[in-house]
């Protein structure tokens, strides 16, 4: 059984090595600032006993006046695993550092939060969209996203040449 | 076989040599110059096929049409930009000259020639005949023919020695 | 001559027909005439062979994969290929925008002219070729080689990477393909001292002797390479689905794409004719059936040849480019090499002690057959070793 | 000696043969040498994730069978399971063990396409495939006397499954599991010592498992690199503690180990259903759960071992009857992650062998 480590206990590791990191930590998860998530990300890959070396998975969610970025990770090693998040207290402009330096898992799944969610992953190696084809307007899975302009989003694609779409 | 059939296909045959063999100066896209050659080709073993040489309209095929063809497609290729390989380049003026030196020389010796005209074709098989006539032990070509295979054979080992990586 | 003869022996009808033609009409006419017999009658067992071909290929596959195969037109689907045809005629034959026209065009036709032009050769029978050449298995080599060319202008043309990429490899691979194949058949003209189909034949039939038996190893290098030139699974590289969609006429639709899909069939049908040509004694017969016309038992055995091909591509993963490159020049070459060598001095034998010295033919078989298990197997393991995962 | 040659750049899809759907790769060729490739995805985007906002815990059960379509009990489980844990629902017994049966099913259904699949992308001439689809085909007519779908079952429900099985299940299923393991044999003989297949998947798209690790594949993909990794081992769910079988794990990490890792996974899912069919108690397979779940607000994260690797469903509730995030962990996204990786330094020919050893299913790429 994996055992989940909870995040005060997670949090009070942290603590011990990056004193600002930690926001807050919960039952379920450790909330970081997000100006420390890569170092504390290498930190936890790497010291003995956690050894998070299986990033499962990478997600956000839109809480209206704030993004949670939210990582799964688990040790194959010591088969536990913990969730740490990361708050995006500007909407207009969420930017979180990326993880894929330290584990690579996150490129693809940091290209699709980019691309439905709208959170900018700084330093990430190929920050494109990856579902939705380029030039698409807005990210659908915020929750403001079908009021754009009152608009379809197919009725944004603007024909190239005649009869030709390039999507 | 009679001999009107064979008046006809040889003038067929020439032209469509000769007409092929200008197409391949004159065609801008040089992939279909390298057609034309195959053509041009296929037409000289077909007149081979005339005269009674089968065997060598057969080697013709086999050796120009088929092998040095490909040859030259792989060129083509290996080549970077080929729509724009019929454009003119500064080497104009002197591969006219050259063609021109060439097409004098060639011209002096067909008309310096004294041609055997043979009043009737071979009927018999020729295959037999060449192989009489190269390996014949008396006053064959079995030396120059296996020269000329070693060199072959060292050619190639050559360029595989040259391409090798490593 | 009764009705048996003529069905005995088809040439005999061509012969009545000169004969009657002789004393109608001028010279070139009756010899317009038996040409154009002759091709009739090439076309009248090519176009049902092709048809029967393409459903024996699919009812045949069909079982191999445990389903039925076509079942709906006609008796056994048998009326499957019309169906197909007339399917085929129906559609649109699209041209790329920016394919080479001309070219375009082209290449169907020069893929199955070389296909067709094989037939000329091919003794059906005793006297029963439409022209038994003297060169005659140099003249198919020389006209099977061009059919590179074809390919090539079919891939060129289109524009079109995928083909582009299919012509290349065709080009390769039938280049290196050629080599081991040429060297295979020589083995053959050696023995049978001549390069004309039917010499190659009557040879086999006065020695008793079918040449596989004596030429196991260069039945086999011919098979590979002949399987290979045919472009059909295990070495259909140059129009791998899965890879580059469908090759060299990946852009080709309707008419032109079947004018490809039928020189694939004339040609493995002509494989099959010179497999039993060279190696199974041509129009030879069995024992038994030996009242049966020699015709047939060609037939027979061109059949059962494609029989085998079938299998094969119902069976067996395609190999790699490299792998079948390699294939060629390491495993096939060199065999095929030996192969040469062994039968040249098993001729100088042969000539020393003439035929009716009754153990030659049985100690050639021996030391052949055993000969190619040998070096078949020695190969195998040499080349497993240089395999960079055994 | 080298040449400078000019790459030739060729899309492969988003309509290819070899693709498994409307995938795209940009390959990136020296010759025939791949130097780069860059996957293209999204052209079967739904936007399942967003659908599923608008609508209630059940209704979203069928959005599900249609992510990876090859696999819609495991997707189906691996739903209401996250609902389960998300609203603390209970689930019977003989549901667990009818949910562990359906889903070992569902492997073999799949792997079985995707061995077959695979062989195709290695040029045989659809003979495997159709022997694989005989087998999957047995598996979807007992799916089919389940629940009357052949593809998209829309079986569990939230709390149990939506009703019992018919009587003629239970013997149909006996005689599936007595034929299998021979059919098993037989295809590991024709297949795993195919010379021909070996030359083309030895050595071919080798992924260490380092980069496996790092790369975040699950899967069938993680084990045959070598990791002995499964979740019904390392995180049991419904009953899989209670079963004994083994986790094939590769040597190499290449084409060969995790098409062979499949075959073995095969025999080991018929190993759990004979134990579980042996086991199988009576009882209610559903609980009493409302048809409008309001679960309380919060957060849940359930995976499983799905027949593509690590399928989870993250959901967040805000106590409304629609989950206010649906977010799909789908193995077959995650699994493209090392695709270039993977590929490059290989022939064209090994690009669909190591795509076809991948198996993703495009339903579950772009959701």
């Amino acid at each position: 059984m994996t055992t989940a480590i909870s995040g005060i206990e997670l949090a009070n590791q942290i603590k011990a090595s990056f004193a600002e990191a930690v926001l807050e930590g919960d039952e379920r998860a450790v909330i970081l600032r997000s100006e420390y998530l890569t170092q504390v990300a290498s930190f936890l890959k790497t010291t003995p006993g956690l050894e998070f070396d299986y990033l499962s998975h990478v997600t956000a969610v839109d809480y209206l006046d704030y993004f949670e970025v939210i990582y799964h990770i688990t040790s194959l090693a010591h088969n536990h695993s913990a969730v740490i998040k990361v708050k995006t207290p500007d909407r207009d402009n969420p930017e979180v550092p990326s993880v894929a330096s330290v584990w690579c898992g996150a490129n693809l799944q940091e290209r699709e939060v980019y691309d439905l969610m709208g959170v900018t992953f700084l330093e990430h190696p190929n920050l494109k969209r990856v579902l939705l084809w380029e030039g698409f307007p807005g990210h659908p899975l915020r929750k403001d996203f079908l009021t754009l302009e009152g608009k379809s989003p197919w009725q944004t694609i603007e024909p190239l040449e005649e009869g030709h779409h390039v999507l | 076989m009679s001999g009107a059939g064979i008046v006809i296909a040889f003038w067929v045959l020439a032209i469509t040599s000769v007409g092929s063999a200008l197409a391949v100066v004159w065609v801008r896209d040089i992939f279909r110059a390298a057609l034309f050659l195959v053509l041009c080709f296929a037409s000289v073993a077909g007149l081979y096929i005339t005269l009674n040489a089968d065997f060598l309209a057969a080697v013709q095929i086999l050796i120009y049409a088929g092998a040095i063809s490909i040859l030259l497609i792989f060129a083509i290729m290996l080549t970077r930009d080929t729509r724009s390989a019929g454009r003119s380049t500064y080497l104009r003026n002197p591969a006219f000259l050259i063609a021109l030196l060439l097409f004098i020389t060639l011209l002096f010796a067909v008309l310096n020639t004294d041609w055997q005209a043979v009043a009737q074709v071979g009927t018999e098989p020729s295959t037999t005949a060449i192989a009489q006539l190269l390996f014949d032990k008396t006053k064959g070509f079995v030396l120059p023919f296996e020269i000329a295979s070693v060199l072959l054979l060292v050619a190639m080992i050559g360029a595989i020695a040259l391409v090798k990586e490593d | 001559m009764n009705l048996w003869d003529y069905i005995y022996n088809l040439a005999n009808i061509r012969d009545r027909i000169t004969d009657w033609a002789n004393g109608l009409f001028v010279g070139w006419v009756v010899y317009l005439l038996i040409a154009l017999v002759g091709i009739v009658a090439i076309l009248i067992f090519l176009v049902p062979s092709l048809m029967a071909f393409i459903w024996i290929e699919r009812r045949l596959v069909g079982r191999f994969q445990v389903r039925y195969g076509p079942n709906r037109v006609g008796p056994f689907g048998i009326l499957q290929p019309v169906a197909d045809a007339l399917k085929v005629l129906a559609k649109e034959a699209l041209t790329p925008a920016d394919a080479d026209k001309w070219v375009f065009w082209l290449a169907p036709v020069a893929i199955f002219v070389p296909a067709l032009l094989v037939y000329a050769v091919l003794p059906f029978g005793p006297r029963m070729s439409f022209a038994d050449l003297n060169i005659g298995i140099l003249y198919v080599v020389a006209i099977s080689s061009l059919s590179a060319i074809s390919v090539f202008m079919a891939g060129w043309s289109s524009n079109n990477k995928f083909s582009l990429l299919g012509a290349m490899r065709a080009v390769a691979q039938m280049v290196s393909y050629e080599v081991p194949m040429v060297l295979s058949i020589l083995g053959v003209i050696m023995l049978a001292g001549s390069l004309q189909m039917s010499h190659i034949v009557q040879e086999q039939l006065d020695r008793n002797v079918w040449f596989i038996l004596i030429q196991p190893l260069g039945f086999m290098v011919y098979f590979i390479s002949a399987v290979a030139e045919l472009n059909r699974t295990p070495t259909d590289i140059m129009e791998a689905e899965s890879e580059i969609v469908a090759g060299y006429h990946t852009e080709y639709s309707g008419m032109k794409f079947s004018l490809f899909y039928l020189a694939e069939y004339t040609n493995a049908l002509a494989v099959s004719a010179i497999i039993s040509t060279l190696f199974f004694g041509g129009w030879g017969t069995a024992p038994i059936l030996d009242k049966l016309p020699p015709w047939l038992w060609f037939i027979a055995k061109i059949y059962f040849f494609f029989a085998i091909l079938v299998w094969m591509r119902g069976t067996l993963p395609r190999l790699r480019i490299d792998q079948l490159m390699g294939f060629a020049w390491k495993f096939l070459l060199p065999l095929a090499l030996i192969n040469l060598f062994v039968t040249g001095a098993e001729v100088l034998v042969w000539e020393e002690y003439d035929l009716a010295a009754g153990w030659i033919i049985p100690s050639m078989v021996i030391i052949n057959f055993a000969l190619a298990g040998i070096l078949i197997v020695a190969w195998t393991k040499l080349f497993q070793l240089r395999r960079a995962w055994a | 000696m080298s040449f400078k040659t000019e790459p030739l750049v060729v899309n492969f899809g988003p309509q290819h043969p070899s693709t498994h759907g409307v995938f795209r790769m940009i390959v990136s060729l020296d010759g025939e040498v791949i130097t780069d490739v860059e996957p293209v995805m999204g052209y079967l985007h739904r936007g399942v994730e967003k659908l599923a906002e608008e609508r209630t815990y059940l209704q979203n059960i069928p959005f599900t069978d249609r992510l990876d379509y090859l696999a819609s009990m495991s997707n189906n489980l691996a739903y209401v399971l996250a609902v389960e844990k998300l609203a603390n629902i209970p689930v019977s017994p003989r549901a667990q063990y009818l949910r562990v049966i359906m889903a070992e099913l569902q492997r073999i259904a799949s792997h079985a396409m995707a061995v077959g699949s695979f062989l195709n992308d290695a040029g045989a001439f659809f003979t495997p495939l159709m022997y694989m689809f005989r087998e999957r085909e047995k598996v979807l007519d007992l799916f089919e006397m389940t629940c009357g779908q052949r593809l998209t079952y829309n079986y569990m429900r939230v709390g149990g499954l939506s009703h019992d099985i018919p009587p003629e299940f239970l013997p149909a299923l006996g005689k599936f599991l007595d034929d299998m393991p021979g059919f098993i044999d037989e295809y590991e003989q024709l297949l795993s010592e195919n010379e021909i297949l070996l030359a083309r998947t030895k050595g071919v798209g080798i992924l260490p498992p380092q980069l496996a690790i790092n790369a975040s594949v699950s899967g069938p993909i993680l084990r045959g690199s070598g990791v002995k990794w499964d979740l019904r081992k390392a995180d049991p769910y419904c009953v899989y503690d209670r079963f004994d079988f083994d986790i094939p794990v590769g040597k190499a990490g290449d084409s060969y180990d995790r098409f062979w890792v499949r075959l073995q996974e095969m025999r080991q899912s018929v190993r759990i259903i004979q134990q579980a069919v042996a086991q199988l108690p009576q009882g209610e397979v559903r609980s009493q759960v409302p048809a409008t779940l309001r679960p309380q607000a919060g957060e849940a994260y359930a995976h499983i071992e799905a027949p593509k690797g690590e399928l989870g469903f993250y959901l967040v509730s805000d106590g409304s009857v629609a989950p206010y995030r649906f977010k799909i962990r789908s193995p077959s996204f995650i699994n493209l992650t090392p695709l270039r990786e993977m590929m490059v330094g290989y022939k064209v020919a090994d690009a669909v062998i190591i795509l076809g050893s991948l198996d993703i299913v495009l339903g579950e790429v772009d959701r």
